[in-house]
């Protein structure tokens, strides 16, 4: 093998070698003091699944059919909830996603404000926004759907605002090339592109909503959450059990049938 | 696609679709929205006050968390902490484990079909536990404690993140694989030098999505004894400490800020 | 703070009244009533729906009445503040604040095994050799959560007195030598019944819950002491209903106690032995325990 | 017509994009630009249209400044000004009418075109404009189903629907093979000829600039540095455009010399 | 040597790729493949380095039958079988070094190649296979950054790194223009002769296909229906490949001819 160099590696600046040294440095940092500050008795988590193993898996396993009948109310009010909350999210997410998005909003300012807006639903626990609702709406399902919608929107305008970012600039040069006016180019070379990436959050928020209902049972929004709560209080695996099955049903359903429109509309 | 050209052929001026997708969106259309007024009307049928007052009911309550008491938060700073060292722990170990498990349910790289069926499954179930189930479940085999916190965390946020990476995964450019399989790797090196550059960057802005909602997810937990800053954000509100209360929603805000600038530095030097 | 509060919750009371159509001056008779009801944690069976007892009133005052669970008295709290519930079944804690909040009065409670009050236990290991309260000193302690009643107000307020602290946060650390805020009472009873921690405080009697899982829980749990009796569950109405309502809400109430099938249904539901009258003034202990912990309940 | 007049512009970063450019086209003509990479041949046509504003001189189109529209007359502009892209810029996942139509939407009312009410004439405008570039019977397949040279031509045929009294190309075949590439040129030197639309097209290609051209414009480093008929250029015109002779590398097989 | 005995190949949709083909190709040979699109080609092409398996006949690859071989032999074939793609297969992400080590993949270990340990000779090699591309100035741009040509000639440097005793090309240059497409051939004939390795390319264009191959396989609907010398390439020649006489559409401009 004859010998041969390189040509050495383009030189980078000594800011940016600090910065990664840095960067690696905070990185190292933030495990170790997470590492030092989690203990966790492994020894003892060990020994008490031993002993709860046999108390808790047989019994989630062998669900209390008794109940079927109420769970399944339940978890049909569940979904309707869940299905209002997260399509009004879907409408109310697509202005803010909008106004996040930097190829849309020009204004620096604006898609901050945006952000900030969406960061700030975000941070807020469901737990407060569905008393708000509760509080304007009365302690009934559509509270809870008002509280999912608020809720959902946070993240939706997030997500939606990335795909917005992320698409072909392009087409919408073509289309002002044509004259045609920024709300014409909105309809005919933005959501065109965007369509299919909204519709599957969408949908996607929509399961993780049938989820979050369980945060509904404390407010008297009704859907299962309630027996979730309750079944957690009495310590009832049986019912928890036959909980989660019909959860995993509806979902599994969802799923199957959000496929398929999917494949339609995209 | 014959039946589409005749209609052209027959007519000067076609219509915007064929007439078969045009009814096929306009009934999955009609179906949604029918749906939604449904739930609508349901939701709403227990509905006693109507919306008179609603906006004043709840600036009313939402007076009563202004102005935030900011002097608790130097004492919640160490819940917080927890919070966030229990996502770190989960996220970090479910970013971990996604990998396997989303190359396994891409239907482009798992040509074996039960394996794929059978990942897919599994991690569709696991997505759809509440976490706050998940949480009790963890409390009753493991008892009190961060450790069943986390390791809800964790199941949830596997379940999550190998949904979106096995998505990205399946959106890639497969070409660069097949030139790394003519050259003679094998599956291992086909999918470190051809596929991990190419879905890199959406797998950090992921896991960092999942380490947010995971942050937030820990309000539920506390309720379970998990700990972390739930539990205080629950004890105040349980005692009407209301302008508390809001300055621990306020810490979590900025934490919630913090993790989307980072996201964004991370996938502008990524990409 | 809490005065300010009130005032300018009592303004937006009032708009809202002007707003609907009262047809008499003493106060509101609306058409539906809400009832909400939180259960607290002491029942071996809690329902997750109030649909009987609802209908059975509804027909008593020929007015619709709805039901609704909750499982935070927040929640609850809110939404008798606006107006949106009527009445409320609220452990005394969420009275005590419903009433300084929003001035929501009491009007009858629950009678459960017989009492108008239930008390805490303090729950150590048999072979802990613990025998007193005083064997407590630097023990660790395990507690649901601090706005529990039993699990935590009533045995903190009493050891602070009893030990001499003047604060709960002195005793969590200078009596108690830590603490493990476990979430719920039945974790509580656990982490001590697996060695976690030494000393539970619960409702009186966690065990009964847990027996079914862990059957020596009887005897490897010893009840070391009780506190205070605490007020039942009330039944609680807002403050804007009309008098003579109320009059009717309450006479509706106690002649459930002479039908037998009521009373069954209570009782399977809501581990309700009985329905009494009830007033504010019993109320004032808890009042007390939570002036006394509202302000320095630790961070 | 048109007419760049002293025109210069500077890009906010201080690259000049056009130095002093003095340029007439007159109506009905096919004009191609050729030049290096970054000689300024898009700055010159993306003038034309206002994508990009010069920053001197005054530039008319049919006998107006448009260097001082503001929104309403400059879509009246991009409406009588029709553009065609290298990537042809079409909407992958929306149908091929329904691309052809957007050429539509200058002489569109908002809210008609948001709710895809088009006036008859319109869909029959854009279906005939999709015959004259031989690509109808793909009316309804999406944008991305198309190999480069149809997508080219449904741009194509998105411009015709407009009805523009002027086109311009910015490099329309070079993403494309050679036949194709021809095809192209043929459909736009056709509609050049039959609706005396008139053409600017940019070209990398020598031997096809002269192919189609009426008339050729060399641009280097901003500047016009050659303006004349196809028959004037030579050796040493191709010396100006690109500072050195002309090689093998600068032609791309016109189908008549080979 | 390459023997294709009797071969065939039905995909699964029941599609005939390959129809009794019988071909030999000597070592050192320089091969190009034409024929119309959907012809077999790739199918050809594709079935030497097993990306697809024929399902009849034989195949032999230096006398040994590679329709038999099973993961380990085959990741063997592999590694002997450069090959060379349309669209490079590039990944865009990652820098042009790593992207032409990739070349190596088959000669390293799994541990070794995840964890970018390479041996020196390794990355001398691929070094110097950018050296003889002329392209080794690029070696740390990231292949994005890249124009259409310069990634082709990675994508060869990649294929010489592996050191393979056969090139494949599958129309490496239907993505380029007409100077960058005489480019890439030329390097891949330069390959040819000075390393004796056998080249087997497919292209469109048939004037290309002239001035680089030794020898032309012409195929039609999965058949060879010509397979000799360049010289003896004649007018019906074409006819038997394309189905009807040559036009000047699949010229594509020779650097000669012009
Ligand atoms: N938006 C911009 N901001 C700054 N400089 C620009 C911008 N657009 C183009 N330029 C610069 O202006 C000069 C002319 O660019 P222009 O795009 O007109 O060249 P071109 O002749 O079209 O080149 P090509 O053949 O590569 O498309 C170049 O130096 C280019 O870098
Ligand atoms: N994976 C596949 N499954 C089914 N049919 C296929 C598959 N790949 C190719 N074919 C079909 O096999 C025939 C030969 O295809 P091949 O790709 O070899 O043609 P080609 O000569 O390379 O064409 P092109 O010039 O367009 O690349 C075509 O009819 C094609 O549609
Ligand atoms: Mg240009
Ligand atoms: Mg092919
Ligand atoms: O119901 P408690 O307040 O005693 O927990």
């Amino acid at each position: 093998m004859e010998t041969y160099t390189l040509p050495p590696k383009p030189e980078r600046s000594l800011f940016k070698k600090i910065k990664t040294i840095l960067i690696a440095a905070i990185i190292v940092a933030i495990y170790v003091w997470t590492f030092l500050g989690i203990d966790i008795d492994w020894a003892r988590a060990i020994a008490r699944i031993q002993d709860n193993f046999a108390r808790v898996i047989p019994n989630l396993f062998s669900p209390d059919w008794s109940a079927t009948a109420e769970v399944s109310l339940s978890i049909l009010e569940t979904v309707l909830i869940a299905f209002a909350g997260s399509l009004m999210a879907a409408i109310l997410a697509i202005p803010l996603g909008f106004l996040a998005a930097h190829n849309m909003t020009r204004s620096r300012i604006l898609t901050t404000i945006g952000k900030w807006i969406l960061s700030a639903v975000r941070a807020f626990p469901d737990i407060i926004l569905a008393i708000l609702f509760v509080v304007a709406v009365g302690p009934n399902a559509f509270a809870g759907v008002l509280a999912i919608a608020i809720g959902s929107t946070g993240m939706l305008g997030k997500l939606y605002s990335e795909v917005i970012e992320s698409i072909d600039m392009k087409v919408v040069e073509a289309m002002e090339a044509n004259g045609a006016n920024k709300i014409q180019i909105l309809f005919y070379a933005v959501i065109p592109q965007i369509i299919p990436e909204f519709l599957s959050y969408a949908i996607y928020r929509f399961e993780v909503d049938i989820r979050a209902s369980s945060i509904l049972g404390i407010v008297g929004a009704g859907g299962i959450g309630t027996m979730i709560i309750f079944a957690a209080n009495n310590r009832n695996w049986n019912e928890m059990g036959l909980i989660l099955l019909a959860i995993i049903i509806v979902v599994t359903i969802i799923d199957f049938i959000s496929a398929r429109i999917r494949r339609k509309i995209v | 696609m014959t039946n589409q050209s005749k209609d052209v052929v027959k007519g000067k001026t076609p219509s915007l679709y064929p007439v078969k997708t045009k009814a096929q969106v306009s009934i999955i259309f009609i179906v949604i929205l029918g749906f939604y007024f449904f739930s609508m009307f349901w939701t709403q049928r227990e509905m006693v006050g109507g919306f008179g007052d609603s906006l004043g009911n709840m600036f009313t309550v939402i007076g009563k968390f202004f102005p935030p008491n900011l002097s608790v938060i130097p004492a919640i700073w160490e819940p917080m902490a927890q919070t966030i060292q229990m996502a770190i722990v989960a996220t970090t170990c479910a970013a971990i484990l996604t990998v396997p498990l989303a190359l396994m349910s891409a239907q482009n790289i798992t040509t074996f079909k039960p394996l794929y069926y059978a990942t897919r499954t599994l991690m569709n179930i696991l997505r759809t536990i509440p976490d706050l189930v998940l949480a009790v479940i963890f409390v009753g085999l493991f008892g009190i404690g961060v450790l069943p916190g986390i390791l809800a965390l964790f199941i949830f946020s596997l379940g999550i993140l190998a949904k979106l990476i096995s998505e990205t995964i399946e959106s890639v450019d497969m070409n660069p694989l097949e030139a790394m399989r003519a050259s003679g790797g094998n599956v291992l090196q086909v999918i470190f030098f051809g596929l991990v550059p190419q879905v890199l960057p959406q797998f950090t802005s992921f896991v960092l999505y999942v380490f947010e909602i995971n942050i937030r997810a820990s309000v539920v937990l506390g309720l379970v004894g998990a700990g972390g800053i739930g539990l205080v954000l629950d004890q105040q509100l349980g005692f009407y400490n209301y302008q508390n209360a809001m300055a621990i929603i306020i810490l979590i805000f900025v934490v919630v800020i913090v993790i989307e600038y980072i996201s964004n530095k991370l996938r502008e030097a990524l990409i | 703070s809490s005065d300010d509060s009130d005032s300018s919750n009592a303004e937006g009371d009032n708009s809202s009244e002007s707003s609907e159509d009262s047809n008499e001056s003493s106060g509101d008779t609306p058409d539906t009533l809400v009832m909400g009801f939180v259960p607290s944690q002491d029942s071996d069976t809690i329902a997750d729906t109030v649909e009987p007892l609802a209908d059975r009133l509804g027909e008593e005052l020929g007015i619709e009445v709805k039901g609704q669970v909750m499982t935070n008295y927040n929640a609850l709290v809110e939404a008798m503040g606006a107006n949106q519930v009527q009445i409320g079944f609220i452990p005394a804690f969420g009275y005590v604040l419903a009433n300084e909040q929003y001035d929501v009065e009491v009007i009858l409670k629950s009678i459960r095994y017989g009492s108008g009050t239930y008390k805490a236990q303090y729950l150590v290991r048999s072979d802990s050799g613990i025998e007193s309260l005083a064997d407590l000193e630097g023990k660790v302690w395990a507690y649901g959560d601090k706005s529990s009643t039993s699990g935590y107000l009533f045995p903190a307020s009493q050891l602070m007195k009893e030990f001499d602290y003047a604060s709960a946060p002195e005793l969590e650390s200078g009596f108690f030598s830590g603490t493990v805020q476990s979430g719920g009472h039945d974790n509580s009873a656990l982490a001590v019944y697996n060695g976690e921690a030494d000393v539970a405080t619960t409702f009186d009697d966690v065990r009964t819950e847990l027996e079914e899982e862990y059957p020596d829980v009887m005897d490897k749990l010893t009840v070391l002491d009780y506190t205070d009796e605490i007020p039942n569950d009330t039944i609680s109405v807002t403050k804007n209903l009309d008098d003579e309502l109320v009059q009717k809400i309450k006479e509706a109430f106690m002649s459930f106690n002479d039908d037998e099938e009521m009373i069954k249904i209570m009782n399977d539901v809501y581990n309700w032995d009985a329905i009494d009258e009830a007033s504010d003034e019993e109320y004032e202990v808890v009042k007390e325990t939570y002036q006394e912990f509202k302000d320095n309940i630790e961070l | 017509m048109i007419q760049f007049k002293d025109v210069g512009l500077v890009y906010p970063n201080g690259t000049e994009g056009l130095k002093n450019v003095n340029v007439t086209i007159n109506d009905g003509e096919f004009v191609v630009i050729v030049g290096l990479s970054g000689a300024g041949k898009s700055t010159f046509i993306r003038s034309i249209n206002r994508l990009v504003t010069p920053t001197k001189g005054s530039l008319l189109v049919d006998d107006e400044d448009i260097l001082s529209y503001r929104s309403g007359e400059l879509r009246k502009l991009r409406t009588k000004v029709g553009m065609i892209f290298q990537n042809y810029n079409l909407v992958k996942r929306s149908n091929v009418l329904k691309n052809v139509l957007a050429g539509r939407l200058g002489h569109t009312g908002t809210l008609r075109s948001i709710l895809n009410l088009y006036k008859k004439e319109d869909v029959g405008l854009a279906y005939e404009s999709l015959q004259r570039v031989n690509i109808s019977e793909k009316i309804y397949n999406r944008a991305d189903e198309l190999s480069g040279g149809q997508q080219q031509r449904v741009s194509i045929a998105r411009v015709l629907t407009q009805k523009p009294g002027y086109i311009l190309a910015d490099e329309p075949v070079a993403s494309l093979d050679p036949p194709t590439s021809h095809q192209v040129m043929s459909y736009l030197k056709k509609i050049n000829k039959e609706d005396n639309i008139t053409t600017i097209v940019n070209l990398h290609f020598i031997d096809m600039a002269m192919e189609y051209a009426d008339r050729i414009i060399g641009m280097r480093a901003g500047e016009v540095v050659f303006d004349g008929p196809v028959s004037e250029v030579n050796e040493k015109t191709f010396e100006e455009i690109y500072g050195r002779s002309i090689r093998e590398d600068d032609l791309r097989g016109g189908a008549d010399e080979s």
